[in-house]
């Protein structure tokens, strides 16, 4: 039953890579970026079930705490005025050519 | 005592591995930013706190129990604030939501006012 | 690598960063991964938002003809996979790495050293030389980093309002809350994975990158003059120099005890006890001097940034180029 | 047969991605992504080689017999903090590079250089 919840979130993991590939918008890769590292905690605490070792969660805390502060990084310096979302990404680059 | 253990635990991570792949799917698949955080930061909240339940359950000493238990706080805490600040922030920085019709019309306030209107208030 | 937003290589790259610590776990890696999490998820992704807020998101159209490149990376993964088919298979037990060093590590470590985390045993005590040597090196970055990035204080004036929007620190209360409520936590855990580095996956370096982490959030959270305020740069710099100095002086004290350079035997009358007490030290030695390293280069980043925004500011023609 | 080299080759594919990048891309920033990846790599392979069959974490327990090896642990470890170390460094170089020139690209650099000359 571990085994198949890990599959599960791999999978998961894997759809959330594609979302950050995808883009549009740069919300939606931090958005992918945090719910790909909540994963990542749940399948380091499967993983280490599944090889039964299972004392080594302290990684998994790093991982959720290290996942806080990059999405606080990440929308720190979002807000800063080079980083202003004109309704898209793709737009050309911008005006200060 | 063994067998009740493995269902309970079964059953949790069952779901919780369901929960956090339709999560994932919706993730995928909504077509703007606002939907796709619904779909994420809800599932997420209640699918790792159902896995890390049924891996509690399964949980040899009382020390992977106390980390397990640290984790599913952490992720209770942190996961709805980084869903409610990146909203705010994309809000703020002007991402508008797909709305219908109607509703696309009303937006079409510039959205640096809006911010910053609601930042005064 | 094609997109041309820096922003999203930058998120890109967390995510690489997250699932290589994933595979480090795979690969029953534990303390590389406890690392590779901490640094390659979090501080590198944060200089780099830092310096992109400077250089600016976009990158410029690029021209150049990627053939001469293309050819030389074919060539030289040709030649490199020729060069595997001699290497031992993935697993192996009786790989060439396996037979020199590592059995003794892994057979004798409990009774020389009894430490149970044998990867902490080989850093800290059979290689503490080596460890050393790299505590320097990460130092001198940090030095030079602060001679590249230093701002003097007169260029930033404080009282100069900026016109930039309000930073996060001000807009968002909730966050605030959250993360006030989050520190004791996080030093908590710092210090546990500080002092249990010796039984379970932790150590100076990770702690050091912790607690760092602690700093540079609490700095964005609630502005970088409050952050100066609740620790100054000039102790931060005190406490690098420090961290090396307590390492290198257990090594000095094992000298004039009598033993080798790091020899720790020789450091109480009991050996075990004496290598207990040197890893002890020299962790924290390196945790300080890790701490405060990163701190001091998240720092002296956020400091130039600020003062080139009021550059920018005052004479916006000349900036934006 | 071969399948057991593969982790060496996926080490081998990453470094040339990062070696790429680092010829190919004129954006300075990039070429520091470049190096990162080529990092990785390195890392990726180091750690790979330490893995036994059938061991498991080098963490000393009395009901268990194989480990992997710790050496590579023990360096890569350090060499992943020296790393993000010496980023810093190039990274606070692209940022006065920025202040100097303007540009972060290495062909506008290059055109800025020879109108000096």
């Amino acid at each position: 039953m571990i085994i198949a919840a890990t599959l599960a979130i791999f999978c998961a993991m894997i759809l959330a890579i594609s979302r950050a590939f995808m883009g549009p918008t740069l919300y939606d890769r931090i958005l992918a970026v945090n719910s790909l590292g909540t994963k990542t905690v749940l399948l380091i605490a499967l993983l280490g079930f599944v090889m039964g070792r299972p004392e080594f969660l302290d990684i998994a805390i790093v991982y959720a705490l290290i996942n806080f502060i990059s999405v606080i990084a990440v929308l720190r310096y979002s807000d800063s005025n080079q980083f202003k979302e004109n309704s898209s990404e793709n737009e050309p680059i911008g005006k200060e050519r | 005592m063994d067998l009740v253990i493995s269902i309970s635990s079964g059953i949790c991570l069952l779901l919780g591995s369901f929960i956090c792949v339709s999560g994932s799917i919706g993730l995928l698949r909504f077509p703007d930013f606002y939907t796709r955080m619904h779909a994420t930061s809800v599932t997420e909240t209640s699918g790792v706190a159902l896995i890390l339940i049924g891996l509690m359950i399964l949980s040899p000493d009382l020390l992977v129990f106390a980390k397990l238990v640290m984790i599913l706080l952490l992720g209770l805490l942190i996961g709805p604030t980084t869903g409610h600040v990146l909203a705010k922030a994309a809000y703020h920085n002007g991402l508008k939501p797909k709305l219908t019709k109607s509703g696309n019309e009303q937006s079409s306030v510039p959205s640096s006012e809006r911010g910053g209107d609601i930042s005064k208030s | 690598m094609l997109l041309k937003d820096l922003f999203a290589v930058t998120m890109l790259l967390s995510i690489y960063g997250l699932l290589s610590a994933t595979f480090f776990v795979a690969m029953d890696a534990v303390d590389v991964a406890f690392t590779e999490a901490s640094v390659g998820a979090g501080i590198s992704t944060l200089l780099l938002l830092v310096v992109i807020s400077v250089t600016g998101r976009r990158e410029r159209r690029v021209r150049h003809k990627p053939y001469a490149a293309l050819f030389v990376v074919i060539l030289t993964s040709m030649l490199l996979v020729f060069g595997t088919s001699d290497m031992p298979y993935f697993g192996s037990a009786d790989a060439p790495i396996h037979n020199h060093v590592a059995p003794r590590y892994l057979n004798d470590s409990m009774q020389e050293i009894n430490v149970p985390n044998i990867v902490t045993a080989v850093l800290a005590s059979y290689r503490a030389f080596d460890t050393f040597g790299e505590v320097v090196v990460i130092f001198t970055a940090g030095i030079g980093v602060l001679a590249l990035m230093s701002v003097s204080s007169k260029a930033l004036s404080k009282s100069q309002p900026l016109n930039r929007p309000r930073g996060l620190y001000e807009q968002h209360l909730v966050i605030r809350i959250v993360a006030k409520t989050l520190f004791p936590f996080i030093f908590l855990f710092a210090l546990y994975v500080q002092f249990h580095g010796d039984f379970g996956p932790g150590g100076g370096f990770q702690a050091g990158v912790i607690f760092a982490a602690a700093f540079i959030l609490y700095a964005m959270l609630f502005g970088l003059d409050a952050a100066t305020k609740v620790i100054k740069p000039a102790v931060i710099e005190l406490l690098a120099a420090l961290g090396v100095l307590l390492y290198g002086s257990v090594g000095i004290v094992t000298l004039l005890n009598g033993g080798n350079f790091f020899d720790y035997d020789y450091l109480l009358a009991d050996p075990i006890a004496g290598q207990h007490l040197g890893i002890l030290i020299i962790e924290l030695g390196v945790g300080i001097t890790v701490t405060c390293v990163m701190i001091m280069i998240c720092f002296g980043f956020s400091l130039r940034r600020r003062a080139y925004e009021q550059k920018v500011a005052i004479r916006p023609k000349e900036g934006a180029v | 047969m071969f399948i057991g080299l593969a982790n060496t080759w996926v080490a081998i594919l990453l470094m040339m991605i990062g070696l790429y990048i680092v010829i190919a891309q004129g954006n300075l920033i990039k070429k520091i992504i470049g190096l990162t990846l080529f990092q990785t790599s390195v890392f990726i392979f180091y750690i790979s080689m330490a893995k036994v069959e059938g061991g498991t974490a080098p963490i000393f327990s009395s009901d268990i017999s194989i480990y992997s090896n710790p050496l590579p642990h023990a360096l890569i470890l350090t060499a992943i903090v020296v790393g993000i170390s010496t980023t810093a460094l190039a990274l606070s170089l692209i940022v006065r590079i920025k202040e100097a020139y303007g540009t972060i690209e290495e062909e506008e650099i290059q055109g800025l250089d020879e109108e000096q000359d």
